[in-house]
């Protein structure tokens, strides 16, 4: 803590705070608690919406689904601990996100994973990969959610720090959310869960700290999940809310007993008396630092209404997880700490919530990458075949089944569309509808331009669930950024939340939760700024959706892209250039958010009026990998395609492999083009007719007709299909 | 005709075995919680999918000391119908209703994928309606798959018909590459030497919808139902 | 109170995928002359008083019930009498 | 040949489910007098000829580089030398 804020914290109590309190404020003013840095800025995004239940500032947002059903979702990075022990750092992730949704009264239906590792030549890369995935595994399997889908990008500037993001999703009735307040006076304040121990301490800090060469010497600031131990607490959380007995809950995350005891006194403008004595305990002698401070996992704190602690310790006995009885509600607005007889620590709750300090970092922009389209320093091949075959071999635009291989995609049976698709769907059972689920973020286009990138970012998430036919609803997000003293970084930050939030106004979807990550440095060196988002949809009728393969023999493709805009325009392939010669720059695609509506819009009314067959969006790779992907999408019966580029101006390999935004490849039956043909023109959505599924192999000419490339499909799939083996074995 | 789906702690396919055999193929169902000591009147046992105890040590090695698992025992030694899926199979294996081990799978990697399986025996209640030599598509979801016996128990099930399934192709071979997990002669299921308890690692229930992209998986509920019902 | 060590491996004859695979890593490290790796669990079970004999039968019993499965692993006991050692 | 032995446990004040889920599970058989369990890796490597300082070495360095995560481990060598000892 700096001398500047210790002086406030002694100033707000009016003498000077032993080391507990101390200790208390260091975590509650940490900015991983307190989001000193970020606040000004999380300010400017819409968070309001018809459907919007619950937005930012709970454990989870909620949002309405109808028919008195909601769904309650958050994203969360564990970016730091899984860097330092990659298995334990995931699973805990897993874990304590799991408790957000659990938290709010959701059942969690879906795990997703924006994973960012270094290098796949890195060397610690291969360890840290497979680390996380298999504890992501370890933990979300366990526990029967099935992870359902997520994304996963290869890039140095991730080498020293990679990036571990995880979202889920619960549903639960729109009327029974439950909040974490801590309120009626003398209301018992109760935990649940497993007992503390020494692990973690001081968590909270190392997140928002960067890394030097002493990161791998930090001690146990790493814990082991107990998945088993997280399943009996949502079960038995679940049960005793259905009980009523609840008056408000929250688990016990980043600085444990203390964040959330303050944060639910906080909310209610109530205090809390916490005696450490009856706090369950696995070892010995733990001093009330320890205590207040330790991360322990799968633990909760909540407050239950006076007289009914018996309903609740005998649902615990139940599942055979400790429950005590360790403080109450009171009036005084203080945070008060009892041990042995004594009181160790007794703060104003608005001093370590509140009226947490709060910052307004200097921003300087500055250009981290060149203005130039370094494609011009590639030669242009006649057979772009190769170059096809390079960047579907590529990790990043590889297959990553690898990935999600090692998790249950299915448990619970409502998976309709599993990971591989643009988003993943759910059937909601008991209704006819499916929810829809994305994560989304390119930190490459917001080194070039933060601002358009975090719009990018929003317009491709809901674009995503715009090809599975799902409505999008509102989002979630986790903001990864270098270190928030350095004015370059600070000012990435805003313009990325500015350009997110105009593309939320835009497209409407409100944030309803969300999470920062600062920090992410190593040694002087940021990362690239990536803001993730997680997106949800809802397609009302399950069985109007669309996938990204193509179906049909015969079936005419289509590019659908704004109106005023060239089908293709030129430059801006991005991951091709990156794949073909390693260097980056230029700037990221343009994008009206108009004509963005619209065209997702489209999309939509196609797959629901039944017109539209598949539809894939175009991203990193452009038409080219979109192609590819649509003709591989079903392994067993796999379809090729016969396609001719539109009119443009421009390199050819710049403009197949071109990442433009707004833009979706669908298929169509050959008797609806007439269809898709009139609702494009009443939507003023540009159509280009590029061709046909057809034969097995995929074949792109020129808008002149010169052969372009012509790649067998099976080709194609080996090259897709072991993208990924470098990194996690054959 | 009822099925007891029983529930440790750390089932989770409990609801999806549940919901298929309820909703889809529409027979008697109810939950059996593993401090129970009989299955309430049930015809069929189901041992579901999930991670009974938190199967730290290994799976399944806590499961079979459970209450419960008394019940599953009088039920089978009364020559009634148990089915164990997955972790279920891995629990019976270890309470020793049947045969082999589960060990990690192959790759040390938990695996989640389609596989097909070819049947081998239709002496169980649950694959009467199923001809041997048919193939079936059925999701995997394991890290602990990877059938275990001596060679001379091996020799001992192929003589008494006690393999029921095994991993294939879509046609029907016994590849290699179709073993995922790596198991002792492509063994995906067996039964005891009685035939009424059969357990396999692949889920049936996760393949009785279309919309779950395989309806192979309701043969085996159906088998039992009508096998009950004669 | 005494400690009593529990070594259960696979059996001979019994692929050991996981002692492949680390054999394999360490290999890909650059180390030579490994020539086999076995990965097997190691358990250390605190005990309460007791005599000697006693403790061994209760351990081995532990092994054959739960903590080795007898179809495919061996196991292997240790008591060290520990501080405190039975008067 | 020489056979090296290598424990990897968690580190003091770690959580271990596993161990727990052993201790509880031990006491509900009826097991009394587990006061508690560790479980942790036994890792058998077999070493090819080589002095003794210098395998112990190495395999220090295989537990630091793979075997374990000092983050959350701590290990253990024990050289044995075998039937075929260096000449
Ligand atoms: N880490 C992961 N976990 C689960 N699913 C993943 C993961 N990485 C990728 N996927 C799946 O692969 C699909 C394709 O990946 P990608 O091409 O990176 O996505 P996008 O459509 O967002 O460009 C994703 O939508 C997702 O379903
Ligand atoms: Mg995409």
């Amino acid at each position: 803590m700096s001398t500047a804020a210790q002086s406030r914290a002694t100033l707000e109590t009016a003498r000077a705070p032993n080391l507990t309190e101390l200790g208390v404020f260091s975590a509650m003013w940490n900015e991983h608690c307190s989001y000193k840095s970020s606040r000004i800025h999380l300010k400017k995004f819409p968070t309001k919406g018809p459907r919007v239940l619950q937005g930012p500032g709970e454990n989870a947002g909620v949002v309405d689904l109808g028919g008195g059903l909601a769904v309650a979702f958050k994203m969360e990075s564990h970016n730091h601990p899984s860097f330092i022990e990659p298995y334990q750092g995931a699973a805990t992730g897993v874990g304590g996100i799991l408790r957000d949704v659990f938290t709010m009264g959701a059942r969690p239906i879906a795990l997703l994973d924006s994973l960012r590792f270094g290098a796949v030549d890195h060397d610690r890369t291969p360890w840290l990969a497979g680390g996380v995935v298999s504890g992501i595994a370890g933990y979300g399997n366990c526990i029967g959610v099935p992870t359902v889908g997520g994304e996963t990008y290869f890039h140095p500037c991730y080498n020293e720090n990679i990036l571990v993001n995880v979202m889920c999703a619960g549903t639960l009735r729109a009327d029974a959310i439950f909040r974490g307040t801590a309120s009626g006076l003398g209301n018992p304040v109760i935990y649940v869960g497993a007992a503390t121990g020494r692990d973690g301490i001081h968590g909270a800090s190392m997140a928002s700290a960067g890394f030097d060469e002493k990161a791998l010497e930090k001690r146990p600031t790493v814990q082991v999940g107990d998945p088993f131990r997280e399943k009996l607490l949502l079960e038995a959380c679940l049960e005793l809310m259905k009980k009523g007995a609840v008056i408000g809950i929250q688990d016990m995350g980043a600085a444990g007993l203390t964040s959330s005891s303050a944060e639910m006194a906080g909310r209610a403008g109530t205090g809390l008396i916490l005696r450490l004595d009856a706090v369950p305990r696995r070892e010995e002698e733990m001093t009330p630092y320890e205590l207040m401070l330790s991360e322990s996992q799968e633990r909760m704190l909540l407050v239950a209404q006076r007289g009914r602690e018996g309903e609740v310790r005998e649902i615990f006995a139940r599942w055979d997880l400790p429950m005590a009885v360790v403080g109450e509600v009171t009036g005084d607005g203080r945070l008060r700490v009892e041990s042995e007889g004594g009181i160790v620590a007794d703060l104003p709750v608005r001093a370590l919530t509140d009226d947490a300090p709060l910052y307004e970092r200097p921003l300087r922009p500055e250009r981290g990458l060149p203005s130039a389209d370094p494609i011009g320093t590639l030669p242009e091949e006649k057979d772009l075949g190769p170059s096809l075959l390079a960047l579907a071999a590529h990790p990043n635009q590889g297959l990553k089944k690898p990935i999600w291989r090692q998790y249950d995609h299915m448990v619970r049976t409502n998976t309709l569309t599993p990971p591989g698709g643009d988003a993943a769907l759910l059937r909601l059972k008991g209704t006819a509808k499916a929810l829809a689920l994305t994560t989304d973020g390119n930190a490459r286009y917001c080194m070039l331009d933060p601002y358009a990138g975090g719009m990018l970012a929003v317009a491709e998430a809901a674009r995503n669930l715009s090809c599975t036919g799902a409505l999008p609803l509102a989002m979630t997000n986790c903001l990864n950024f270098g270190n928030p003293e350095r004015p370059a970084v600070m000012a990435q930050f805003a313009a990325a939340i500015e350009g997110m939030a105009e593309a939320c106004r835009a497209l409407n979807v409100p944030v309803v939760s969300g999470n920062v990550s600062f920090y992410n440095e190593t040694q002087g060196v940021d990362i690239y700024p990536t803001p993730v988002v997680g997106m949800v949809g809802l397609l009302e009728e399950a069985g109007r959706r669309a996938g990204h393969g193509l179906q049909r023999e015969g079936d005419l493709l289509f590019l659908l892209h704004p109106a005023r805009e060239a089908p293709l325009p030129p430059g801006g392939a991005h991951e091709y250039v990156w794949v073909r010669c390693g260097q980056e720059g230029g700037q990221p695609p343009a994008i009206s958010l108009v004509a963005e509506a619209a065209v997702q819009a489209l999309c939509r009314e196609g797959i629901l009026g039944g017109f539209i067959r598949s539809a894939h969006d175009l991203s990193e790779g452009g038409l080219g990998m979109a192609l590819a992907e649509s003709c591989l999408a079903s392994p067993a019966s796999r379809l090729g395609a016969r396609v001719r580029l539109p009119e443009g101006s421009g390199r050819a390999d710049g403009r197949l492999f071109g990442e433009s935004a707004s833009r979706i490849l669908v298929s169509v039956p050959p008797a609806s083009e007439g269809r898709l043909r009139e609702a494009a023109e009443r939507a003023g959505v540009g159509l280009a007719a590029i061709g046909a599924a057809a034969g097995s192999a995929l074949r792109v000419d020129a808008p002149d007709g010169f052969p372009l490339l012509d790649v067998e499909l099976s080709a194609l799939q080996a090259a897709w299909c072991g993208a990924l083996d470098e990194v996690f074995g054959t | 005709m009822r099925f007891a789906v029983i529930v440790f702690p750390g089932s989770n396919c409990d609801h999806d075995c549940y919901h298929a055999i309820k909703h889809v193929v529409g027979a008697g169902v109810h939950f059996v919680w593993h401090k129970e000591r009989s299955l309430a009147g049930a015809d069929v046992a189901v041992v579901p999918g999930g991670f009974s105890y938190g199967d730290y040590l290994r799976a399944g090695a806590i499961a079979r000391f459970s209450p419960v698992m008394e019940a599953v025992r009088r039920h089978s030694a009364q020559g009634r119908p148990v089915l164990g899926i997955c972790n279920g199979f891995q629990i019976l294996t270890e309470a020793g209703l049947l045969p082999g081990a589960l060990r990690r799978n192959a790759s040390l990697r938990f695996i989640c994928d389609d596989v097909w399986l070819r049947c081998e025996s239709s002496r169980t209640p649950f694959t009467q309606g199923i001809e041997p030599g048919q193939v079936l598509k059925m999701p995997i979801a394991h890290g602990e798959g990877n059938f275990f016996c001596e060679p001379e128990a091996l020799a001992e099930l192929e003589a008494n018909g006690q393999i029921v399934f095994r991993y294939c192709d879509p046609g029907g071979q016994t590849t290699r590459a179709a073993n995922l997990n790596g198991s002792t002669a492509h063994i995906a299921g067996v039964c005891n030497r009685e035939g009424n308890v059969l357990g396999l690692m692949p889920h049936p229930e996760r393949a009785s919808e279309r919309d779950m992209g395989s309806e192979d998986g309701l043969r085996l509920f159906q088998s039992a139902l009508a096998v009950a019902a004669s | 109170m005494a400690k009593a060590v529990v070594y259960v491996t696979y059996k001979r004859g019994v692929l050991d995928p996981q002692g492949e695979a680390v054999r394999g890593a360490l290999s890909s490290l650059g180390f030579q002359g490994v020539a086999g790796v076995r990965v097997g669990k190691y358990i250390e079970i605190e005990l309460a008083n007791g005599r000697p004999e006693e403790q061994r039968a209760a351990v081995e019993k532990m092994c054959r019930e739960l903590l080795a499965n007898p179809v495919l692993e061996d196991f292997r006991i240790e008591i060290a009498p520990g501080p405190s050692a039975p008067k």
